[in-house]
C-alpha cells in the first residue's frame, strides 16, 4: 500500500529542500547550522534518488540513499571534530573568522 | 666631340667621390686642384662640345646621348641619357663658367675653414647635378639633378652647421622646396600617365596633338609651375631663399643666385610645350613673376643685410623671368637668365669681399666709404649694380630686362597691368641696388678694412662683373643691326610668340621710359641715402612707417603665416601625439584585461560560502539555459 | 496513503525553513530533526520502507544525537544566539534567497513540463535493495565502509585536544 | 639541395656558436660571421647556377626547388623553394645577418653564444619562410623565427624589453594564430572538394573557396600579414619592439621580419585569393596611404633617436602595402625594390643609432648634437642613409618608391598624389633627425671613437647596395618579374580597384 505521487509533486519537494539547505548554508555564519544545512541538501537528494527508484522500481534509488547516507555520516563526523577544534581555537562558531584563505 | 658630353657632369662628380672618399687625408691644396680642376675640365669640355653642336647644328637641333638605360619595367623605361639643345647648351655654358669662377673665388673666401674638403665636395656635388638637370633628357633623370640640387643646397646653407640658425635655415630652403618637388612629382606621374613616356621631347610632341587649354595640359603645366616655384623662391614658397644666406657667400653667389634657383625658369622653358597648351598655367606663371619681382623689390628696400638684399633681389629678377615666361617669351626669360647669372653672381662676390674685408659685417650701414680702400671691388660692383639697373650706356647689358617688358606689353591680354608692375619693380630695382652700393661704398667710413682682399677672389669677381656688363653686346648688335641671333638661336629650341613693335619709333619710346625709370631710381637713391638719410630714418620712425618697414623688412609676413599656419601646428600636434594615439587603443585593451583580472580576483576573497553562491548562480544559469532553450 | 505524503511533505519543507531561521542551534537542530522524520515518513509511504527506517535510525538518531553532544559541548549561552539573530538581517539573506528561488522555479518549471503525467507508487522491498546492495554494488558498500573509517579514524585526530595551527588566534 | 643546406648550416651555425660561446666570446661570433658567409657562397651558387633560365622562367616554376614527405597522412611534406623574389629576399636576409652580428660585434658581451644561437636561429626561421612551399611548413617556420626575437629583446634589449618583448610576441601571435585557422580550413576545403589532402602551396594554389569563406580566409591571411607588415593600426608593436632589442636585433626586425609580411602578401594572400582580394585593394591601398603619412608625421614627434627610426619603417612599408595592392606591375616591382632598399637603409640606420649608443650611452636627441665635428664619418654615413631614407633620386628607396606611387597613378591618382607627400614628410624626420644628432652646437657628452675599418666595411657594403640599387636596379627588377607577372595574370582585373 503506498501513496500515489505525481512524478513532478515528489521531486519538487527535494528540490524546495535542497534549496532551502543551500540558504541555509550561503545565509548563516554559525558553522553548525551551515553543517546542517548540508545535511539538509544531503538529504534532499536522497529523496530525489529514492523517488526515482520508486519511479522506476528498482532497488538502486534506495542503494543510492545508503551512499549518501555514509558520506553524510563521515562528513559529519568530521566536520563536527573540526566545529570542536575551531571552538577551541578562536572561541567562536562564525566562519568568517576563519576566512583567511585568500586567494 | 660632341660624344664628350657625358663628361661634363661627370667630371665635377669624380671630383665630388675623390673629395668624399679622401676626406680628411687630402691636403687643402690637393682639394683645390680636384675642385678647381674638375670644374674646370668641365667648362673647357662644356666650351669645346658648345662650340661643336653650335657648328654642326647652327639651327640648335638636339644632340642625345643614352648612357644606360635605368630601369625598365613595362613601358616604364626611363634611362640616363644627356641632351643638347639651344636652352641646355645655354644653360650648362653658365652652369660650367660661373661654377668654375666661383670655385676659384671659394679656394680663397674659404681658405681658413677647418671644413674645406667638405664644401667642395658638396659644391662639386652641386656642379655636378646642376648640369644633370639641365642636360637630362628624361624627366626621371631631370627630377634626380633637380632633387641633387636641393640636396646640396641644404648641405651648404647649413654648411656652418654649428650655428643652430644656419641648419634651421638649410632645414627650412629644403622643406619648402621638397613640398613643390612633390607636386613635381605628381606631375611627372600625370605625365608618365598619360603619355607612356617621359623622354621630354617625346612629351613635347605628344602635347603638340591636344587643343590649347586641355585639362590634362593645365593641371600637368600647374604641378610643374608648383615645383618650379618652390625651386626658384616665387611667391608664395619665397621664404627659404632670404634665410639661405646663412651659408657661405660662395654658395649664394652660385646656388642661391646663378643657378640652383633659376631651375623653375628651366623647366617652364623645357616644358615651354606644355604651358602653350595650358593658358591658364601660363597665366598663373606670369602673374606669380609680376607679383613676386613687385614685393620682393619692395622687401629689398628695406633690407639691412646686403646679403638679403641680394637675396630678394634675386627673387625679384626670377620674378621677371616668370613674368617673361609667363607671356610666352622664352627666349627673353633665358637671355635674363644668362645676365643675372653673370651680374648676381658677382655682386654676391663683391658682397663676400666685402664682408670678409670687414671681419664678416653684414650691415651695410656699418659699413661705407669703401671706394678708396677698396677700389677694384667698387668698380666691378658698380658695374654689376649697373646691370641690375639696367642702365644703357654705362653697362652693355641693359635690355635683357627691356626686352622682357616689352613682351609684355605686347603680349596683349592683361599685358598692360603686367607691364605697369615690372615698371615699377624697375624703378625699385635700381634704387635698392644703389642704396646698397652708394651706402657701402660712398659716404664716411665705417668701419675700417682689415686688409686687402685676395687676388683670387678679386678676379673672378671682376670677370663675372664684366662678363655680366658686356655679355648683352651680341644681342645688342642684333637689335642694332637687326640679325636676330641669340633670340632665335634659343628659338630652335622652344618656339614661342615673339611679338615685334610696329614702329620701331615706338620701340624707342619704351626704351628711353626705361631709361628714365632707371634714372630715376638710381638719383632717388642717391638723393636719400646719401644726402637725407635722416629724412628717410624719420619717416621710417612714423607709426605708419615703422608698420611698413616691418612688414616689407619681414617679408611681408610671409614667414609668420607658414610659420603659424603649418609649422606649429604640425609641430604641436606631432608633440601631442607623440605617444601614437593608436597604441592607446592598445594599451586600452591591456588596461581592460588588467581590469577585468582584478574584478575577477575581488571573487577569489577566500569565503566559501560566497564560492558556493558562485556554485549556485552557476546552477541558476546553466538549468535557465537548458530551460530556455 | 497520498494525504499523509502531501501532509509530511509540507511537515519536512515548513521544519526545514524553520531550521535555517532559528537563531539558536538547538532549536534548529531539532526543526531539523522534524523535517528528518517527515521525509521518513515520505519514503515509508512512498514504498520504501528501508531507506524510512535508515533515516529514522541513522540520519535522526545517530547523526543528530552527534550534532546535539556537539552543541551541549560547546556550551553556547543566549548572548550568541543574540549575536545570530542580528546577522540574519535582509541584508545578508536576500541574494541568497534570491539565487535560491530561480533555482527553485527553474526546477520546478523543468519537472512540471517532463514528466506532467508519470506518478511513483510502487513498493520497492527492502530484499531487493539487500539483494542490490550486496550483488553488483559490493565494491560500493566495501569503499563506502572504507569511508566510515576514514571518517572515524579523522574524527578522532581531530577531536584530540586543542591543534597547533599555524597562523591561528 | 641548396635550400637545405642553407638551412643546415644556418642552424648548424647557431649551435655552434652557442657551444662556442661557453669558452670565448670570440670563438662564437667568429663562427657565427662564417657560418653567414657560407650561407652567403651557397646563396651566391644559387644565384648563378640555373642563370641559363632566369629570362625563361615561367610563372610558377621555381629555379630551385625540393620536396620530401614529412608527415604523411596530414599532407605535410618538406617542400622548398625559390624564385626570384624569394632569392632577392633572402640576400637580403644573408647580408642583413652579417650586419647584424657586426652590429652586435662590441655591443653584446653578456652570454654571447646564446645571443648568437637567437640571432642565427631567427635568420633560419626567415630563410624557412621565404622558401617554403608548404603551407604547414610556412606556418611552421613563421613562428621559429618569432621565438628566438623574442628571446634576443627580452635578454639584451633595453630599459623597457619587457613590455616591448611581450607585446611583439602578443601581436605577432594574436595575428598569426587567424592565419593557422585559415590555413586548416583552406586546407580542409581543398581536400573535400578534390579528394586530396594536402599543404602544399602547388596544390593548394587555385582552390575555389565558396563566397563569403574566402573572404574571411583571406582576412585570416591578410592581418597576419598586416601585423608584421605592419599596416598602420596595427604597427604599435613595431616601436617598442625595434627601440628596446638589442642593436643587432633592430637590424632583423627592421630588415628582414617586416619583410616576411609583405613577401606573405605576395606568396600567399594575393596568389591564393585573387578575386577577394581584389575587394580589399582598396581599403589596403587606402591603409597604406595612411601608414606614409602618419609613420612620418610620428616618426618626427620621437625624442629617441632608435624609436624615430623605427617609426620610419612604418611609413617606408605604407608604400609596399600601397604598391601590392595597387596591382600593376609598375607598383608591385616597386613594392619589391623598396623591401631590399628599406632593409639595407633602416638597417643601416639602426646600426648607426646602436654606434652611437655605443659610443655615447643616449639616443635621446635632446642630448645629442653636434657630433659631426667629433665622428665625422658616421657622420657622413647617417647623413647618406638619411638622404636614401628620405627618397633621394639615385639611390635605392627613390626607386621603389617612385615606381610604387607611379604605378598607383593609373589605379587611383588620388592615392598616388597623397602618398606622395609621404616624400615631404619623409625629408622632414630624415633631416631632423640629422640635426639633432649631428648639427647645432656640440654636445659634450663624451670623447668617442669614429667608425673603425670594421664598421667601415660593412657600411661601405650598405651604401655600395644602396647606390647600387638607385642607380642600376635593373638585375633586381628583372629577378622580380616572373613572380610580379604571375601575380598579375592570378589577379587579372584587380587593377580595376578603387574609386577614381
Amino acid at each position: 500500500m503506498t501513496a500515489i505521487v505525481p512524478v513532478p509533486v515528489g521531486l519538487t519537494v527535494a528540490a524546495l529542500l535542497f534549496c532551502i539547505g543551500l540558504i541555509g548554508v550561503l545565509v548563516r555564519r554559525n558553522i553548525i547550522v551551515i553543517l546542517l544545512s548540508i545535511e539538509m541538501m544531503f538529504n534532499a537528494c536522497g529523496l530525489a534518488f529514492v523517488f526515482a527508484g520508486s519511479y522506476w522500481l528498482q532497488p538502486d534509488g534506495q542503494v543510492m540513499y545508503f551512499f549518501i547516507l555514509t558520506v553524510a555520516a563521515a562528513e559529519v563526523s568530521v566536520g563536527l571534530s573540526l566545529v570542536l577544534q575551531m571552538y577551541r581555537q578562536f572561541g567562536s562558531l562564525d566562519v568568517n573568522t576563519i576566512n583567511r584563505m585568500r586567494g | 666631340m660632341l660624344s664628350l658630353l657625358w663628361l661634363v657632369p661627370a667630371l665635377p662628380l669624380a671630383g665630388f667621390l675623390i673629395l668624399v672618399l679622401g676626406g680628411k687625408r687630402l691636403s687643402h691644396q690637393a682639394v683645390s686642384v680636384v675642385a678647381v680642376g674638375s670644374t674646370g675640365f668641365s667648362a673647357i669640355v662644356a666650351i669645346l662640345v658648345g662650340a661643336t653642336h653650335f657648328r654642326f647644328a647652327p639651327g640648335g637641333g638636339a644632340y642625345s646621348q643614352t648612357l644606360w638605360q635605368w630601369m625598365r619595367v613595362g613601358d616604364f623605361a626611363p634611362s640616363v641619357t644627356l641632351s643638347l639643345d639651344a636652352l641646355s647648351l645655354t644653360m650648362m655654358l653658365v652652369v660650367t663658367i660661373v661654377g668654375f669662377l666661383i670655385h676659384v673665388y671659394s679656394t680663397a673666401f674659404m681658405a681658413a675653414d677647418e671644413g674645406y674638403g667638405r664644401f667642395f665636395a658638396y659644391m662639386n656635388l652641386f656642379v655636378a647635378s646642376m648640369l644633370i638637370l639641365v642636360l637630362a633628357d628624361d624627366l626621371l633623370f631631370l627630377y634626380l639633378g633637380w632633387e641633387g640640387v636641393g640636396l646640396c643646397s641644404y648641405l651648404l646653407i647649413g654648411f656652418w652647421y654649428k650655428d643652430r640658425d644656419n641648419v634651421r635655415a638649410a632645414l627650412k630652403a629644403f622643406w619648402v622646396t621638397r613640398a613643390g618637388d612633390t607636386a613635381l612629382a605628381i606631375g611627372v606621374f600625370l605625365l608618365f600617365t598619360s603619355f607612356g613616356t617621359l623622354r621630354i621631347h617625346a612629351i613635347l610632341e605628344n602635347v603638340a596633338g591636344y587643343p590649347v587649354g586641355a585639362p590634362l595640359c593645365n593641371v600637368a603645366a600647374a604641378l610643374l609651375l608648383a615645383g618650379a616655384v618652390a625651386k626658384s623662391a616665387q611667391l608664395p614658397l619665397q621664404v627659404w631663399l632670404p634665410d639661405a644666406m646663412a651659408g657661405p657667400t660662395p654658395v649664394s653667389a652660385l646656388i642661391h643666385a646663378a643657378t640652383m634657383v633659376t631651375a623653375g625658369v628651366y623647366l617652364i622653358g623645357r616644358m615651354h610645350a606644355l604651358f602653350l597648351k595650358a593658358p591658364t598655367a601660363l597665366f598663373i606663371v606670369a602673374v606669380i613673376g609680376a607679383t613676386t619681382l613687385l614685393l620682393a623689390a619692395f622687401s629689398a628696400v628695406t633690407q639691412h643685410d646686403i646679403k638679403r638684399i641680394l637675396a630678394y633681389s634675386t627673387i625679384s629678377q626670377i620674378g621677371y623671368m616668370f613674368l617673361a615666361l609667363g607671356v610666352g617669351a622664352w627666349a627673353a626669360a633665358i637671355y635674363h637668365f644668362v645676365t643675372h647669372a653673370f651680374f648676381k653672381s658677382a655682386l654676391f662676390l663683391g658682397a663676400g669681399v666685402v664682408i670678409q674685408a670687414l671681419g664678416g659685417e653684414h650691415d651695410i650701414f656699418r659699413m661705407g666709404g669703401l671706394r678708396r680702400r677698396l677700389p677694384v671691388a667698387f668698380w666691378a660692383f658698380m658695374f654689376a649694380a649697373l646691370t641690375l639697373a639696367a642702365v644703357p650706356p654705362l653697362t652693355l647689358t641693359f635690355n635683357s630686362k627691356d626686352l622682357i617688358l616689352n613682351q609684355v606689353w605686347l603680349s596683349g591680354r592683361s599685358g598692360a597691368v603686367l607691364w605697369a608692375l615690372a615698371a615699377a619693380g624697375s624703378l625699385l630695382t635700381a634704387l635698392y641696388t644703389f642704396r646698397m652700393a652708394f651706402v657701402v661704398f660712398l659716404g664716411p667710413e665705417q668701419t675700417r678694412p682689415m686688409d686687402k682682399p685676395p687676388l683670387w677672389m678679386l678676379v673672378p669677381f671682376a670677370v663675372l662683373s664684366l662678363l655680366g656688363a658686356v655679355i648683352g653686346v651680341p644681342e645688342l648688335l642684333n637689335a642694332l643691326t637687326g640679325v636676330k641671333g641669340f633670340y632665335y638661336y634659343l628659338d630652335s629650341a622652344m618656339s614661342g610668340p615673339v611679338h615685334e613693335f610696329d614702329a620701331s619709333v615706338t620701340e624707342w619710346v619704351f626704351q628711353g621710359i626705361y631709361v628714365a625709370i632707371s634714372a630715376i631710381g638710381i638719383a632717388l637713391a642717391y638723393v636719400f641715402y646719401e644726402h637725407a638719410l635722416a629724412y628717410v630714418r624719420s619717416v621710417t620712425a612714423t607709426r605708419v612707417g615703422s608698420l611698413l618697414h616691418r612688414l616689407l623688412f619681414a617679408g611681408w609676413g610671409f614667414d609668420w603665416l607658414y610659420r603659424h599656419l603649418i609649422a606649429v601646428p604640425y609641430v604641436r600636434v606631432a608633440r601631442l601625439n607623440r605617444g601614437d594615439v593608436v597604441d592607446l587603443l592598445y594599451v586600452a585593451v591591456a588596461h581592460v584585461s588588467r581590469g577585468i583580472n582584478m574584478l575577477l580576483s575581488l571573487t577569489v576573497n577566500g569565503n566559501v560560502r560566497w564560492y558556493a553562491a558562485g556554485v549556485a548562480a552557476g546552477a541558476v544559469v546553466v538549468l535557465g539555459l537548458v530551460v530556455l532553450l | 496513503m497520498t494525504v499523509i505524503f502531501y501532509i509530511s511533505a509540507a511537515l519536512a519543507v515548513v521544519a526545514a525553513i524553520l531550521t535555517i531561521t532559528r537563531a539558536n542551534a538547538v532549536h534548529s537542530l531539532l526543526y531539523f530533526i522534524c523535517s528528518l522524520l517527515a521525509t521518513a515518513v515520505m519514503f515509508f509511504v512512498l514504498g520504501a520502507p528501508f531507506v524510512a527506517a535508515l533515516v529514522v535510525i541513522i540520519n535522526a538518531g545517530a547523526i543528530m544525537v552527534l550534532f546535539v553532544f556537539v552543541v551541549m559541548m560547546l556550551n553556547l549561552g543566549p548572548q550568541t544566539a543574540e549575536r545570530e539573530r542580528t546577522w540574519l538581517r535582509p541584508r545578508t539573506w536576500i541574494g541568497p534567497v534570491l539565487i535560491s528561488a530561480l533555482l527553485i522555479v527553474e526546477l520546478v518549471y523543468a519537472l512540471v513540463y517532463s514528466r506532467a503525467g508519470d506518478t511513483v507508487g510502487k513498493a520497492v522491498e527492502p530484499a531487493a535493495v539487500g539483494v542490490a546492495l550486496f550483488g553488483p554494488y559490493l565494491l560500493a558498500v566495501e569503499l563506502a565502509s572504507m569511508l566510515l573509517l576514514a571518517g572515524l579514524l579523522g574524527a578522532y585526530h581531530l577531536g584530540r585536544g586543542v591543534l597547533k595551527f599555524r597562523g591561528g588566534r | 639541395m641548396i635550400l637545405l643546406w642553407l638551412l643546415i648550416v644556418t642552424i648548424a651555425g647557431a649551435v655552434l656558436a652557442w657551444v662556442l660561446g661557453w669558452w670565448t666570446n670570440a670563438a662564437s661570433r667568429w663562427a657565427a660571421l662564417v657560418a653567414l658567409l657560407v650561407d652567403a657562397v651557397l646563396l651566391a651558387f644559387a644565384w648563378v647556377l640555373p642563370s641559363d633560365t632566369w629570362g625563361l622562367t615561367l610563372p610558377g616554376t621555381w629555379l630551385h626547388e625540393l620536396k620530401y614527405p614529412w608527415i604523411e597522412p596530414l599532407g605535410i611534406s618538406l617542400h622548398v623553394g625559390v624564385d626570384g623574389l624569394s632569392l632577392l629576399l633572402l640576400a637580403l636576409t644573408v647580408f642583413l645577418g652579417i650586419v647584424a652580428v657586426n652590429a652586435s660585434w662590441t655591443e653584446i658581451q653578456d652570454r654571447v653564444g646564446a645571443f648568437h644561437l637567437s640571432l642565427l636561429l631567427t635568420l633560419a626561421g626567415t630563410i624557412g619562410v621565404f622558401t617554403a612551399l608548404d603551407l604547414f611548413l610556412f606556418y611552421f617556420f613563421w613562428e621559429l623565427m618569432l621565438i628566438p626575437m623574442y628571446f634576443l629583446i627580452v635578454i639584451w634589449g633595453h630599459e623597457n624589453r619587457a613590455y616591448a618583448a611581450i607585446k611583439f610576441f602578443l601581436f605577432t601571435q594574436a595575428g598569426s594564430l587567424p592565419m593557422f585557422v585559415a590555413i586548416v580550413v583552406l586546407f580542409f576545403i581543398h581536400g573535400r572538394a578534390t579528394g586530396v589532402y594536402s599543404f602544399d602551396y602547388q596544390q593548394l594554389l587555385g582552390t575555389a573557396v565558396p563566397g563569403l569563406v574566402g573572404f574571411w580566409l583571406m582576412l585570416g591571411f591578410f592581418e597576419a600579414f598586416a601585423v608584421k607588415l605592419p599596416v598602420v593600426g596595427l604597427h604599435t608593436w613595431l616601436p617598442d619592439a625595434h627601440t628596446e632589442a638589442p642593436t643587432g636585433g633592430s637590424v632583423l626586425l627592421a630588415g628582414l621580419l617586416l619583410k616576411t609580411g609583405a613577401y606573405g602578401f605576395l606568396r600567399f594572400a594575393l596568389p591564393l585569393f585573387p578575386a577577394d582580394s581584389r575587394a580589399i585593394a582598396p581599403v589596403a591601398m587606402v591603409l597604406g596611404t595612411a601608414g606614409i603619412l602618419y609613420g612620418a608625421f610620428l616618426a618626427f614627434a620621437q625624442h629617441d633617436a632608435k624609436r624615430l627610426v623605427a617609426y620610419t619603417s612604418v611609413s617606408h612599408l605604407g608604400f609596399v602595402l600601397l604598391g601590392i595592392y595597387a596591382g600593376t606591375s609598375l607598383a608591385l616591382q616597386g613594392a619589391i625594390v623598396i623591401l631590399l632598399a628599406h632593409g639595407l637603409s633602416t638597417g643601416g640606420l639602426f646600426f648607426v643609432v646602436g654606434a652611437l649608443q655605443e659610443r655615447f650611452h643616449t639616443r635621446r636627441l635632446d642630448e645629442l648634437g653636434g657630433l659631426w665635428a667629433s665622428t665625422p664619418r658616421l657622420g657622413g654615413v647617417a647623413l647618406f642613409l638619411a638622404v636614401a631614407s628620405l627618397g633621394l633620386p639615385g639611390l635605392a628607396n627613390f626607386v621603389g618608391e617612385f615606381l610604387v606611387l607611379m604605378g598607383t597613378f593609373s589605379v587611383s591618382p588620388a592615392l598616388a598624389a597623397i602618398g606622395a607627400l609621404g616624400f615631404l614628410l619623409s625629408s622632414v624626420y630624415s633631416l631632423w633627425l640629422i640635426y639633432r644628432i649631428f648639427q647645432g652646437p656640440e654636445c659634450h657628452l663624451r670623447v668617442a671613437p669614429d667608425l673603425g675599418l670594421r664598421e667601415m666595411v660593412v657600411f661601405g657594403l650598405i651604401i655600395a647596395g644602396i647606390v647600387w640599387l638607385g642607380v642600376f636596379p635593373q638585375p633586381v627588377l628583372d629577378m622580380a618579374r616572373p613572380q610580379v607577372e604571375s601575380l598579375l595574370t592570378s589577379t587579372a582585373g584587380s587593377t580595376t580597384a578603387p574609386g577614381r
